[in-house]
């Protein structure tokens, strides 16, 4: 199931670049959320999947999935989540400003 | 030795910042305390180096959680020296803000942006687990978008939105790293992971996991060819935001490579230094020929930093005691020149109204001392003795020619040059020449923007002619990199 | 030692208190005495029983920097001439320099240039005696620059900075491959280990390393092309740095380090080749200039070139003529340079086609010059030191050593009728500045100020030198013992006892000198015959155009290059550097076997956790094709709830809570965001764009997805979890252990988790509230 | 043992329940799929989701409750939550859809609500 | 109602203090002992006991349970027909209900009975737009509504 | 025939299940990518909820467990915010956001 969940992940990693490398502002800062999923999804296979209880304890179960991964994830959604929203402001405040949506045209000039 | 010490430099930014936002509104008050809380961050900072010069790594398990099991802080002297350049530079550039800001930008938030970034410059040298170098390396970022938006100008915008996702996208490759290297060796603690590396039979993964991360850390440090988001950015926001930039977050960038591979990625040196090598190679010249490029004084700098970055992977990728020691002697220096160079452009750009050098004329005439910290700057950058960044490049050099790697080093040579005729251009076309009688200077704002410039350069000065003072650390520290296990021993002890 | 090299930087230090008693007494007077004294310091070693002398002061000891002063022949004979000619045109410059210039300025760089340059010739160690190189170079820089407010004064300085610069950091790179292979920094123990050095590899590379920073600094062919420029500067700063003293220390570096590259053919061959050639071209140009000061700088160029070939014939005696004309050299081009200056001074031009028939207005001037253009010249007279010098020279290039490469043997055999063109050619030059300058028609209406004799005082220091001129002449065997053999012995290692006589008898020597006397008057005489060869050589081919064409290119390609890829365009920066990545770590990958595959330690594989992750995928996937961006939301929104599904499924319950909430907000803010936007860019892209856009995205998406089946298929330790699991109740006081290690175990990172979203939260209040003004 | 023909009786129940849920669920799906435009699929999804979720929320709780004495009323509450809601969702759904203009499907439309809506915008074509 | 209603749960809170044991099914007993008490004390309360409304929303439920499976099996029929068997449309439905929550409580009925979806109500409250799958029963599904759901809903709130 | 053996059978139909409703979840995906229009991927979000919310219904069975259990209340309200804040949006968005072109 790793492997399988591995090019889940993988897929998600393209999907999100692929987006990344659009031109419209949205579908960049879609690419970004695409790829912490991504991200947290590799996170998730490197424990190891599926053995086990969730990591709560209980009296009589001795066996648990990983809970590290799991505290790290949970670090990571948080954190980019915040940088999401941040981004997605700043994306809003850039395409006000400059009256453009399109990356490609917020390239500006070398020298200016 | 077991001491709350390590944690100070990280906590006490933190209050800071923390403090200042709730008095955000008071401007005049917020600005002396900001400087207040920064001479007492750096005077803290001093004496955290102090102790660890005089009795070595300082640790500290945070919450009493035994390492490898918590976050263990590790205040090596690397990372101590580092901390205190960091703050230092940070108390040139709180006394630079007031002058050089609007107050509509100190009022929103821009000392506590600045002392968070402190806080997650400081945790990043500090701490000794991967995972929480990634959310140190969070703080930082997040306290550099907050800076780097900080105004809202139409340009501004348009450059931040690159850094930032620029930036994104390598923090998401890097926290992916961690979950890589936590598979294979299933702890996310350095001085374990470093432990553990030593006992795996089958490398290659290592190798491929320690080139991904590599290249996280690259694109922070704005090696070739990942620079691309580092210049113009660097150019639209506050000259004392630039200027902690370019002193704090591609160093940042150069710490991680060190620290990763001088203690956990050192098994297979003959595929990663060797590409580090190359990198630096390419990352000198193209660096190099980016400050050539352009005819704005901020761009120049901006781009000087790159070879300056070439040149400490340089000293990475040829691994050995004298390069190393070079490294680390030259990324201090550069950290602070690099910083008085961002404060010196802006305070021109600030003063005269523009960053376009074929604006400006004869400004010697105007800005005497500030034209003759250029002058300095200019050596100090190329690495002419007795200036600081001679000593860094001299021992890179002397490594490099040691280990036979003779390519690398000319082409380190030819950079200075050009690195040289870059600043230099700004001195003889901006400064030199007639008087220019439009400009009208501002002779209080001028000088309060000049003396943090003098005091950074100074430093370097300093650093260059009383190398001897200051190289029995440098040499402790290259010691202790080129043996990972006193970076072990400090956090498994006893 | 070390105070007579830090008294002038000492002195520095003062000039600004001392200038702002300027409007009384000129500033050059104070700073006169510095040089006279440590010529009288300097002049009392002269003598039969001289011993070399170390001082020793350390610095940085630990990187082998120390400040090794060094006193033996050669260092002397350099040193009394910088703070003889320095005395001297400290003296000029009293006069020359008005008080209301910037003098504290002027002598600030005159005396850092001393400092400088008594610590290139005295150091022994060899970081010092670059440290001490870079600050002549800057000192230069800043002395051509002093009328920054012309063009060609900011063009020379830069110039010079450049060439010489480019010239010192080789020179170190020969510097620091010295010290890796000898272990030694100090220039005397390099050449105990002489023989570490000549058995090494890298010999071909320290040799050039090495002489390129000495011919740039001593303007050797073809980096020559520096010094005409600079000669924006004062005139006694010609004078002094860009004829006597400066462009010598290349000669300098060449003679410190002989002892070392004598045995090596190939130093021969360069040294002795690139002389040559530079004597050759220089004197042939000296002759275009129309500059009183760019013939004197082609002149010194060509000079310089003559002793450089001198130092590379490596013979005992060839040392010592190379050691005799640096004296002689250094007393008539110093003198010939003042007078240019005076003559610029007194007339207001230095055009030699405006000038003429000076001798009568400018008696004493031109007298002066007679002597120091003849000597120059090399005419056979007996109390002119110039003939003897360009005697020995002939004489020297008839026998070179042995050789053994072909090369070698070739330039051998064309040397000496090298040697010949040159000369005449100097000859040539040395006729045209003094005739033309002084006789013929006088053009007075050309003149800016109508010239007269100059004022006593300026007359001094050429007098001084032309008398030495004279003197040395007279007496060309006066300082042999005890002066110049010593020099000598420093660079050839043998002590030389050269006796100098005006008539050798109808040898080869003599026979040449009587060509070049012959063929110059012929050629200075019809010159206008045979003037236009100029324009077929050098015609286009100047190296001032190369120079100016690399600036110029660098200008314009470094800029065109950088604006072309860094184009900022934010896509082209993505992929490049994603490309990066993923082909590189993929290379390494491949080249390290890092791939690794492994199913004996994997979870079963069920039917709707694949669904699931295909609805995933198929969200993400979606985004791209969705054609507007509600649905690429919506689609979004799928794709994170499956992931919250799939937390689900691996017992993260905590996580798949986090999850949807979050992606939900995230959802919603971005549904926010962009409905206050209009929809501004219709989706254009080409098959070109998608294509690019997705083979990099498939790269990297394999290259993480190969790394992550590796990394899970190379599980070699037990993971510190079971240690959370094993104390989270006890020692966490908790059961949910995800909870107790985010709270308590990793609590740091909550902290700083918390500390990001503060300050995402005050960014985007201030991003939203604080706006700019031109936005409106 | 009477318990065990109880637990017997209740794994069928809790089967039967899941299996019910399960397939008006895969229906929504397919209505989803094979409906011609918004309204029609809107059909599909209020109802029979609604007896769907209604399903396997019963069949879990049950299963909690007997199988394993775990009383986990967030199930049912999270069931009566959406038996509230689906309507209601369906309901903004379609008023939205109609409201920015997708049309019906069929031949031969009959839509009060579009003529309605006409008639009020332009008064002077009132039929 | 109102009032009674928080003074049961207050009851039923209560109860669960004095229990010591804070679970649902403890506080579900409390709440039944607080209904028990209010039909005691029934009279010493000036509004009517709110159980008898309940009991109305119970036969109210049960009626829309009933629709609800009956509505689930004709979608579920339609969906699986092989030939899509429909004639959609949109009708309006006058309506006698007056406040916002009946005509709420009305539309999402209707939703969930047989064939018809609520798409809007009118801005005067007297119309709603039905999207029915068989357009052609109109008058039928018209009359079915306000004779089963309209009058349950008015027998409720008033 | 045992009671635990009818256990097994409810493990075996919660399995089911979960099979079904993951594909059923799969074919609302792909109306919720094909569109055409937003309402209808509004409408295919909103069934994708209900599926999830069964999903880790059946999920708490396989696992026997209640820690899932706020998931299901949680996608519930998320679920009807979520659409309610949709169908607002596309309301208000006075554009037609088809597909077409
Ligand atoms: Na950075
Ligand atoms: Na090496």
């Amino acid at each position: 199931m790793e492997i399988i969940m591995s090019v889940v992940a993988g897929v998600l990693f393209a999907a999100g670049i692929y987006n990344l490398l659009q031109k419209q502002l949205l579908r960049i800062v879609i690419g970004t959320v695409i790829l912490s999923n991504g991200a947290h999804l590799f996170i998730l296979t490197m424990g190891k999947l599926k053995r086990g209880a969730p990591p709560v304890l209980e009296y009589g179960i001795s066996d648990y999935a990983d809970p590290l991964p799991q505290a790290l994830i949970l670090t990571s959604i948080v954190i980019s989540f915040g940088l999401t929203s941040l981004l997605l402001v700043l994306s809003y405040r850039a395409a006000q400003e400059n009256n453009t949506d399109n990356m490609e045209k917020l390239r500006g000039n070398h020298d200016e | 030795m077991m001491s709350n010490l390590a944690v100070l430099p990280i906590i006490i930014p933190l209050v800071s910042g923390i403090l200042l936002a709730f008095f955000h509104t008071k401007t005049p008050f917020v600005r002396h305390a900001a400087k207040l809380l920064s001479v007492i961050s750096t005077g803290v900072a001093a004496y955290v180096f102090y102790y660890v010069v005089q009795n070595g790594t300082v640790t500290l398990e945070t919450g009493g959680w035994e390492a490898p099991y918590g976050i263990v802080l590790v205040a090596d002297l690397l990372a101590v020296t580092l901390v205190l350049t960091t703050n230092v530079i940070g108390l040139a550039c709180v006394f630079y803000a007031p002058y050089s800001l609007t107050e509509q930008k100190e009022r929103y938030y821009f000392y506590t942006f600045f002392f968070l970034l402190i806080t997650g410059v400081s945790g990043a040298f500090l701490t000794g687990d991967l995972f929480n170098l990634f959310v140190f390396f969070e703080v930082l970022l997040m306290a550099s978008y907050a800076l780097i938006t900080l105004g809202g100008e139409k340009v501004q915008l348009r450059e931040s939105i690159k850094y930032v996702l620029v930036n994104l996208f390598s923090s998401i490759v890097f926290v992916t790293t961690v979950a890589f290297l936590y598979s294979v060796l299933g702890t996310v603690n350095m001085a374990q992971m470093a432990e553990r590396v030593q006992e795996v039979e089958q490398q290659g993964i290592l190798t491929t996991i320690g080139i991904l991360l590599f290249f996280v850390f690259a694109t922070k440090a704005a090696l070739f060819p990942l620079y691309y988001w580092l210049p113009k950015p660097y150019t639209v926001p506050n000259p004392v935001v630039s200027a902690m930039f370019a002193a704090l977050l591609t160093k940042v960038g150069v710490y991680s490579i060190i620290r990763m591979f001088t203690l956990v990625f050192i098994h297979d040196t003959t595929v990663t230094h060797e590409l580090f090598i190359w990198i630096a190679g390419f990352t000198l010249v193209f660096g190099a020929i980016g400050a050539l490029s352009t005819n704005n004084i901020k761009l120049v700098i901006a781009y000087n930093i790159i070879p300056a970055v070439g040149f400490m992977v340089m000293g990475i990728g040829i691994y050995n005691k004298t390069a190393l020691s070079g490294s680390v002697y030259y990324m201090i220096s550069d950290m602070i020149i690099k910083a008085a160079l961002f404060l010196l452009a802006g305070a021109v750009a600030h003063i005269v109204g523009t960053s376009d050098l074929r604006k400006m004329k004869g400004l010697i005439h105007q800005l005497p001392l500030l034209g003759w910290l250029l002058f300095i700057s200019a050596f100090v950058l190329a690495g002419v003795p007795p200036f600081s960044g001679f000593i860094g490049k001299l021992m890179i050099m002397q490594g490099g020619f040691a280990d036979g790697e003779i390519a690398i080093v000319i082409i380190g040579l030819l950079s200075s040059l050009l690195i040289l005729y870059s600043i230099m251009k700004i001195f003889v076309r901006g400064f030199w020449g007639e008087k220019d009688e439009n400009i009208v200077i501002d002779r209080k704002t001028a000088t309060a923007l000049t003396w943090p410039v003098a005091f950074l350069v100074f430093l370097t000065v300093l650093l260059g002619i009383g190398a001897e003072i200051f190289y029995p650390v440098i040499d402790n520290i290259s010691n202790q990199l080129m043996n990972p296990e006193i970076y072990i021993d400090s956090v498994f002890k006893e | 030692m070390l105070f007579a090299v830090l008294l002038p930087l000492i002195l520095t230090l003062l000039i600004p208190f001392l200038s702002k008693v300027k409007d009384k007494v000129h500033t050059g007077i104070f700073v006169f005495f510095i040089p006279l004294g440590i010529f009288i310091f300097f002049v009392r070693f002269i003598g039969e029983g001289f011993s070399p002398e170390l001082e020793s002061y350390p610095w940085i000891p630990s990187l082998g920097i120390s400040l090794d002063f060094y006193l033996d022949g050669l260092s002397l004979l350099f040193v009394l001439l910088i703070s003889g000619i320095g005395a001297l045109v400290t003296l000029y410059s009293i006069f020359y320099l008005h008080k209301s210039e910037k003098l504290a300025h002027f002598y600030v760089y005159l005396l850092l240039f001393m400092t400088a340059m008594l610590g290139v010739v005295l150091s022994d160690n060899v970081y010092v005696l670059y440290t001490f190189w870079e600050l002549t170079s800057i000192s230069s820089f800043l002395l051509i620059g002093y009328w920054n407010h012309r063009e060609g004064s900011r063009y020379g300085a830069m110039k010079s900075m450049l060439i010489t610069v480019f010239g010192g950091l080789s020179m170190l790179g020969a510097f620091m491959l010295l010290h890796v292979i000898t272990g030694v920094t100090s220039v005397q123990q390099m050449i105990g280990s002489v023989d570490l050095i000549l058995s090494s590899d890298y010999l071909p590379l320290i040799l050039t390393l090495l002489l390129l920073g000495a011919f740039t600094k001593s303007a050797q062919f073809p980096f020559h092309i520096w010094l005409p420029d600079a000669m924006e500067a004062p005139t006694p700063v010609s004078a002094y740095l860009h004829s006597a003293t400066m462009v010598k220390a290349g000669i300098f570096l060449v003679a410190r380090f002989s002892p070392i590259f004598h045995g090596y053919e190939w130093f021969f061959i360069v040294v002795s080749g690139i002389g040559i050639i530079t004597l050759c071209w220089a004197s042939y140009m000296a002759v275009r200039q129309t500059d009183l000061k760019g013939i004197l700088a082609f002149s010194t160029v060509s000079q310089l070139g003559m002793i450089m070939a001198m130092l590379g014939f490596g013979t005992e005696a060839a040392v010592f003529a190379a050691v005799f004309h640096i004296l002689n050299h250094a007393t008539f081009k110093g003198s010939l340079f003042m007078i240019a200056g005076i003559i610029d001074h007194e007339s207001g031009t230095r055009d030699i086609r405006k000038l003429g028939g000076l001798m009568t207005l400018m008696p004493i001037s031109a007298t002066l010059a007679l002597f120091a253009s003849l000597s120059m010249a090399g005419v056979p007279l007996p109390f002119l030191n110039g003939f003897y010098s360009k005697e020995l020279f002939f004489e020297n290039s008839l026998h070179i050593g042995d050789t053994t490469l072909l090369i070698a043997s070739v330039m051998k055999q064309a040397i000496p009728y090298l040697a010949v063109f040159g000369s005449i050619f100097t000859f040539v030059y040395s006729m045209y500045f003094l005739f033309g300058t002084f006789t013929g028609k006088q053009k007075l209406e050309q003149l800016p100020k109508k010239p007269h004799e100059a004022p006593i005082g300026m007359l001094i220091a050429p007098a001084i030198l032309v008398f030495g001129v004279i003197f040395i002449g007279l007496f060309p065997n006066l300082f042999n013992e005890t002066f110049l053999a010593h020099a000598a012995e420093a660079i050839s290692g043998v002590k030389t006892h050269e006796h100098i006589v005006y008539w050798h008898g109808l040898k080869p020597a003599f026979y040449m000198s009587l060509i070049v006397v012959a063929f110059g008057t012929i050629l200075y005489l019809f010159r206008e015959k045979w003037w236009n060869i100029y324009k077929t050589i050098p015609g286009d081919l100047s190296f001032n155009r190369v120079y100016n064409r690399t600036l110029k290119g660098l200008d314009v390609y470094t800029s065109k290059l950088t604006k072309g890829y860094m184009n900022g365009s934010l896509r082209r920066y993505t992929a490049l550097i994603i490309s990066t990545i993923f082909i590189v770590t993929g290379l390494v990958m491949a080249g390290t076997n890092g791939f690794t595959f492994k199913t004996d330690d994997l979870a079963p594989i069920t039917l709707p956790e694949i669904f699931v992750g295909i609805m995933v995928i198929a969200g993400a996937v979606g985004t791209i094709l969705a054609k507007n961006n509600v649905a690429a939301i919506i689609i979004l929104g799928v794709s994170g709830y499956g992931q919250a599904l799939l937390f689900v499924f691996y017992r993260a319950p905590d996580l798949a809570l986090t999850q949807l909430v979050i992606e939900t907000i995230t959802v919603a803010l971005l549904l926010l965001c962009f409905h206050h936007l209009p929809q501004l860019s219709r989706r254009t892209e080409g098959t070109g764009f998608r294509l690019t856009n997705a083979v990099i995205a498939v790269g990297f998406g394999t290259l993480m997805t190969l790394i992550g089946i590796s990394a899970h298929s190379s599980k070699w330790f037990a993971t510190i979890s079971d240690y959370f699991l094993e104390t989270s109740h006890d020692l966490g006081g908790g059961d949910n252990v995800v909870n107790v290690i985010l709270v308590d175990m990793r609590g740091l990172d909550t902290l700083f988790e918390i500390t990001v979203l503060g300050i995402a939260a005050f960014s985007i209040y201030s991003l939203i509230k604080l706006r700019s003004k031109e936005g409106e | 043992m009477t318990g065990t023909s109880v637990d017997i009786f209740m794994d069928i129940l809790i089967s039967i329940c899941l299996l019910v849920g399960t397939f008006f669920i895969f229906s929504t799906s397919i209505g989803l799929l094979r409906f011609p435009d918004v309204y029609t699929r809107m059909h599909a999804a209020t109802k029979a989701s609604t007896l769907g979720i209604a399903g396997i929320m019963i069949g879990a709780f049950l299963f909690l409750y007997v199988e394993h004495g775990i009383f986990s009323g967030k199930l049912i509450l999270g069931l009566l939550f959406v038996l509230l809601t689906v309507p209601v969702s369906g309901h903004m759904i379609s008023r939205a859809a109609h409201r920015s203009g997708v049309k019906p499907w069929g031949d031969k439309v009959r839509d009060d609500y579009t003529e309605a809506i006409r008639a009020k915008e332009n008064p002077d074509h009132m039929k | 109602m109102p009032f009674q209603i928080l003074l049961n749960i207050l009851i039923a809170v209560m109860w669960m203090f004095m229990s010591e044991s804070y679970t649902f099914s403890t506080f579900f007993g409390g709440y039944l002992i607080g209904i028990l008490l209010l039909l005691v004390l029934q009279r010493f309360i000036p509004d009517a006991f709110y159980m008898q409304r309940v009991v109305k929303v119970l036969k109210l439920m049960l009626l829309f349970t009933k629709e609800l499976i009956l509505s689930n099996l004709q979608i579920v029929k339609l969906v699986y027909k092989p030939k899509l068997d429909i004639t959609p449309g949109i009708f309006a439905l006058p309506t006698e209900l007056k406040s916002d929550w009946e005509i709420t409580l009305l539309a999402n009925l209707i939703s969930l009975t047989p064939g018809t979806l609520s798409i809007a109500v009118s801005d005067d409250n007297s119309l709603i737009y039905i999207h029915a799958m068989h357009i052609d029963d109109t008058q039928e599904s018209i009359q079915e509504i306000k004779d089963s759901f309209e009058k349950a809903i008015m027998e409720v709130t008033r | 025939m045992t009671s635990t053996d009818f256990y097994y059978i409810t493990e075996i139909v919660t399995y089911i299940c979960l099979v079904a409703t993951s594909v059923s979840l799969i074919l609302l995906m792909i109306r919720a990518i094909k569109g055409p229009t937003n309402p209808d991927r509004a409408v295919a979000l909103d069934a994708i909820g209900i599926n999830l919310m069964a999903l880790v219904g059946l999920i708490a069975i396989l696992l026997v467990t209640t820690k899932l259990n706020d998931i299901v209340l949680l996608i519930g309200i998320l679920l009807f915010i979520g659409t309610i804040a949709l169908a607002k949006f596309i309301e208000k968005g006075v554009i037609i956001d088809r597909d077409e072109r």
